[in-house]
């Protein structure tokens, strides 16, 4: 394997070179384009510096940080309850499944696991997150490449889908519904029949999202071939979620790790694609949207009775030690690397964030690429500003 | 499938979408006008029930954003019982939300021992000025008109516990 | 037109087509605004759209002309100033002038030019400057990529509809609109004249090429690229605001109006509906009363067309420039000039 | 399709857990062993939780070379994260003191975690193998006096904005990685905020509102009140 980090750290170095390259051969001037931070493609304050000549990209890089909040500098002034309303926000679009490693570390900790009631409905709102954000995706997609169309059948569906979280954990963005040892309540009657009908709903809206966008042949030759990361590099880069499945490994961290949740109760596929392109992306997480709805409605019927909190203290105090958690978010791996000290917070809480190690692939990606092939791979490595900045 | 050709399909999309606007109505809500209902949990506007609030500090100091100020003073009340001692009270002096800081979490409504925190779906209460969403005692006290009752759990929930 | 307004005064005559242009022009923009840009738009995305002006917010047009009237016009420090607020009123005129042609009805038109088919194509690459110098005037990068790529498309585009057009001037054997109308209504296929000869069928190959070429003369997606507002916030616009942004807007769908104007009187029968349907044989035989109808007629051809050029807005995701400039060179073209050769040789043959 | 799990005994978690049955886990056991052969000397300490996951420490100056070694000869070929973490408790707690009393003296020994250490700072990797889905923690230590560490960019190009990310929050050199810019400060910003002795200003500017009690009788307070013994957040 080349030395791609000898590669993208010249990148700056290269940049100039190109420029040096452009006036001298083509007697060319390059042209410094600035994307963002405030800028339609950027669903968020993301910019990018983008070098161009003509409408290439000779050399691009993001510049993170305006929305950064300091997540990992708050939680240690927090106590544990405290920080899982923090973190709801750091992927706002599927916020329930932010809270779930971090609660899941806590308890790793403290030695606690939840009553299996408890798991179950744990995992259908993480699936129910994961659909709620995805969906958006889908039709956020359509955007970046042009169609108006699929963002607000998009966000029809996934009205559906926050109702639901709403009506069960109160909160339409920010549930805040996990506790350490187990959930805030119980699920409300009839909302285990609503969540079939709305799943019913949202596979309509993934063969909606199919004929309008996956099968056109324009968003097809718009995405195919564009912005193709290998199996090694995304291993290198620490890609993670669709991105790293869609360049052909199969990996999902539901189903290859052992937590104290319930995927493995139900019957579902992880989807991955050879390819590596913003198709490969796109369409791996189309196919996941559909496995969550199977997901969920394999839950809804299998859920348990009994209660939805273990017995933990009321003041949580959570053991010394360290603990490692991470789950397969809608945006990739999110972990929380936890380290206690006997405290009523946390000592230091490590977030890996997906999209942080996502969009760290886009200076490698961007080389060479038109400009709306940055808007097609940022589209299809799909980030959340509030995931990279955290 | 592969006999379609994609953009087709795609205009079969949108022109099934026009169809089933035009004959079931549209999917969104002319705000102003007509209102949807949010769900009975919905964190809306935090109530407070004056009579049973001791000033016990607890939801203040719980608050991850420090956003609720209470001020109490203890004075003596007359007893239950005929011919006990005087009881010692507090009394609430203040008691402000600032919903410019509050995010929403319910962890004061949850730790709150004397049920005296509730949540109200009630959602519209925006201001033009940030200093007026500093809710007082009475404030926060009307909104308690507005609290529904907890809803019914689905089947094989174990019985409330609070 | 000239017949009936003989007894008015020249300068009467000319204040009237004036207005006759502005009515021709400014009535097709706000209709296909409101009902396709503001409802249709809508419905396909389960929504209801504007609903607060007038019943059903048929007003809304209005108020966003207010509203837009209402703006501070800003010109950018380093923008070339003169030439920035030129720009979008050589957009609006090049539809305007574009309009002059259209025959609305046997004796209902502005100018009944010989070669009009020859001025119509020419004149309607004149927003293409206007758009160049809107881009490369505001002294704005996303604005100078959008104006490039609209002048590079706009280009592209103009072959394959001249050539699309060649087939039906072949085929009419004139370049006066209003003949091609009159061929249309009056001629037959196969020896039934029950709807006349519509060239959508004869010169269908033609018709997708002349669709596909003004969806991409109109900017509209598939082929909005230089406005390609993910990528480019808006293109040549991104600086515009107040009334110069609200002329390229009218532009745009007046431009769209005009252009499906056209495509109806080259290909579907303009004005006219079959002559034989009331007995007559030719120009001169068409009651009076077409001189009203007429428009109509042309007015829902133009919706028919405009429906569909909407749809395809609505639907379709974007193509990126250098796919959109292959499918000119490499697809459209190719195939138009076939469809001249064979069009010229049904023409000898028959 | 039942998925495929890790040849790892599921720890039995019950709500009060004090008698987990302690599992073997051989995976883990195995992968501890071989990592112990290759790096040597290398290896400093290691700290194996059973059925969970695998910490070890490695010497400074061999960073970059163990590293390289877990990924060519162990496989871990994947990247999760590289970040550092300050052992030293913070002296101003959660920021809850009164403002008007002297600040109190907090205990700021510094104390390692899992593996030992012996500075007050640490960076730590996350490395996943892709095929097993093992993964593995490791430490390192930097000095206390000119933190600065080998980048591991050359090992895997990943690392770059987290080296960049630690940089700025901890201030500990990367050698060898040439673009340590700032990534969500300013370039001028002066500190390191997560280090513990950075103070957190949002906790800084106001007084904790829980500092305030109930406003005792007049007549002093004979009986203390039973509700104000829940200040119980420290």
């Amino acid at each position: 394997m080349t030395m791609l980090g000898d590669r993208q750290q010249l990148s700056y170095i290269a940049s100039q070179a190109a420029d040096a390259r452009l006036n001298l051969e083509l007697e060319t001037e390059g042209m410094t384009l600035n994307i963002g931070p405030q800028h339609p493609a950027t669903h968020g304050t993301l910019r990018i510096i983008a070098r161009l000549d003509g409408e290439q990209v000779v050399w691009a890089e993001p510049a993170c940080g305006y929305m950064h909040r300091g997540y990992e500098k708050l939680t240690e002034v927090r106590t544990f309850p405290q920080v899982t309303t923090l973190v709801n926000r750091i992927d706002w679009l599927g916020s329930f499944a932010n809270e779930v490693p971090f609660i899941l570390a806590a308890e790793k900790l403290m030695g606690v696991e939840a009553p299996t009631r408890a798991q179950y409905i744990r995992t259908i709102l993480f699936e129910l997150s994961r659909i709620a954000n995805v969906s958006l995706f889908l039709g956020d997609l359509g955007v970046q490449l042009g169609a108006i169309t699929p963002v607000f059948l998009a966000f029809r569906d996934r009205e559906y889908v926050l109702n639901l979280i709403e009506s069960a954990t109160g909160g339409r963005f920010h549930p805040n519904f996990d506790r350490i040892g187990g959930l805030k309540d119980d699920l409300p009657a009839g909302w285990i029949d609503e969540t079939r009908a709305v799943m019913k709903k949202l596979r309509s809206f993934c063969d909606q999202i199919e004929d309008l966008l996956f099968g056109n042949e324009i968003f097809q030759s718009r995405t195919r071939g564009i912005g193709v990361i290998p199996r090694d590099v995304a291993l290198q880069y620490g890609l993670s979620g669709a991105n790293l499945r869609a360049s052909g490994v199969d990996w999902d961290l539901r189903r290859d790790q052992t937590l104290p949740m319930v995927w493995n109760k139900a019957d579902w596929k992880v989807w991955t694609h050879p390819d590596g392109d913003s198709f490969a992306r796109c369409w791996v997480r189309l196919q996941e949207t559909r496995e969550s709805t199977k997901i969920v409605d394999q839950l809804l019927g299998a859920i348990p009775s009994g209660p939805v909190m273990a017995k933990v203290p009321k003041i949580i105090k959570v053991p010394e030690g360290e603990a490692w958690v991470s789950t397969e978010n809608p945006l990739g791996e999110m972990g929380y690397y936890v380290v206690s000290r006997g405290d009523l917070g946390p000592f230091r809480v490590k977030i890996r964030s997906a999209s942080f190690n996502n969009i760290s692939i886009t200076p490698w990606l961007l080389r060479g690429v038109y400009v709306p092939d940055i808007v097609t791979i940022l589209a299809s490595l799909y980030f959340i500003l509030g995931d990279i900045d955290r | 499938m592969a006999k379609v050709p994609g953009l087709v399909k795609g205009l079969g999309v949108t022109l099934g979408t026009l169809f089933k606007t035009t004959v079931n109505g549209s999917n969104t809500v002319q705000y102003p006008h007509e209102k949807e209902t949010p769900p009975i949990r919905s964190r809306g506007v935090i109530a407070l029930h004056q009579d049973n609030c001791t000033s016990c500090m607890l939801c203040s100091r719980s608050c991850p954003d420090w956003c609720i100020y209470i001020e109490a003073h203890k004075e003596l009340a007359p007893p239950r019982r005929e011919g006990g001692k005087p009881r010692q009270v507090n009394l609430l002096d203040r008691f402000d939300i600032d919903y410019a800081l509050c995010m929403y979490c319910g962890i004061c409504v949850e730790v709150c021992p004397f049920d005296a925190l509730f949540w109200s779906p009630e959602y519209e209460y925006s201001e033009p000025n940030i200093s007026d969403l500093l809710h007082d005692k009475t404030k926060l006290s009307e909104w308690m008109e507005t609290v529904p009752e907890a809803p019914e759990l689905e089947a094989g929930a174990d019985k409330k516990k609070k | 037109m000239i017949a009936l307004l003989a007894e008015v005064p020249y300068w009467g005559q000319s204040l009237l087509r004036v207005l006759g242009g502005l009515v021709a022009v400014l009535l097709p923009a706000g209709t296909i605004v409101y009902v396709f840009l503001f409802k249709m738009m809508s419905f396909m995305q389960s929504r209801l759209g504007p609903m607060e002006a007038g019943p059903y917010g048929s007003m809304q047009l209005f108020a966003e002309v207010g509203k837009w009237l209402q703006k501070e016009d800003i010109v950018p420090d380093r923008a070339d100033a003169r030439i920035f607020k030129m720009a979008p009123i050589i957009v609006l005129v090049s539809t305007f002038l574009l309009v002059v042609v259209v025959p609305f009805g046997p004796e209902a038109w502005f100018t009944d030019f010989e070669t009009g088919v020859f001025y119509a194509l020419a004149v309607s690459s004149v927003s293409v400057l206007g758009i160049l110098i809107a881009g490369w005037s505001s002294a704005n990068k996303y604005s100078l990529l959008g104006g490039l790529r609209a002048a590079g498309q706009l280009i592209a585009y103009e072959l394959p509809m001249v050539l699309a057009v060649m087939g039906v001037v072949i085929q009419a054997g004139t370049m006066n609109l209003q003949k091609i109308v009159v061929a249309q209504n009056t001629g037959s296929m196969f020896g039934i004249d029950a709807i006349g000869h519509p060239y959508v069928i004869s010169q269908f190959f033609g018709f997708i090429i002349f669709m596909i070429a003004i969806q991409a003369e109109l900017t509209q997606a598939p082929f909005d690229m230089p406005i390609a507002e993910s990528e480019l916030v808006s293109g040549y616009m991104t600086e515009y605001s107040g009334f110069r942004f609200l002329i390229f807007f009218i532009g745009e769908f007046a431009t769209a109006g005009v252009f499906a104007m056209i495509a109806s009187v080259l290909f579907l029968g303009g004005w006219g509906v079959p002559f034989t349907w009331f007995g007559w044989t030719s120009i001169d035989d068409v009651a009076n009363w077409m001189n009203f109808v007429g428009p109509l007629i042309m007015f829902t051809k133009m919706m028919l067309l405009v429906f569909i050029i909407m749809w395809i807005r609505f639907s379709y995701p974007r193509l990126r420039e250098d796919q959109l400039q292959r499918f000119a060179w490499k697809g459209l073209i190719p195939v138009a000039l076939i469809n001249i050769m064979v069009t010229a040789i049904l023409k000898v043959v028959f | 399709m039942l998925p495929k799990l890790p040849n790892v005994e599921v720890r039995q978690l019950s709500s009060n857990s004090e008698t987990t049955t302690p599992v073997v886990d051989h995976e883990r056991e195995q992968m501890l062993e071989a990592i112990k052969l290759s790096l040597g000397d290398s290896l400093v300490d290691s700290h194996l939780k059973s059925g969970d996951d695998l910490w070890i420490r490695v010497r400074t100056d061999s960073w970059l070379g163990s590293v390289q070694k877990l990924r060519d000869q162990h496989s871990f070929d994947y990247f999760g994260f590289l970040s550092a973490i300050d052992w030293m408790p913070s002296p101003y707690g959660r920021g809850e003191d009164d403002p008007t009393e002297p600040a109190p003296v907090r205990d700021t020994t510094i104390r390692s975690g899992y593996a030992g250490g012996d500075t007050r700072m640490q960076v730590f990797i996350r490395l996943v193998n892709s095929k097993t889905h093992l993964g593995i923690t490791v430490k390192v230590d930097v000095a206390d006096s000119s933190p600065s560490v080998e980048s591991l960019i050359t090992v895997f190009a990943g690392a770059n904005w987290h080296e960049r990310e630690t940089h700025e929050m901890f201030g500990i050199d990367f050698i060898g990685h040439n673009d340590l810019r700032n990534m969500y400060l300013p370039a001028d910003f002066e500190g390191h905020p997560l280090r513990k002795d950075f103070p957190l200003l949002a906790r800084m500017v106001k007084p904790w509102p829980g500092i305030v009690d109930v406003e005792p009788l007049p007549g002093g307070d004979e009986e203390d009140s039973a509700q104000s013994e829940n200040s119980d957040a420290s």
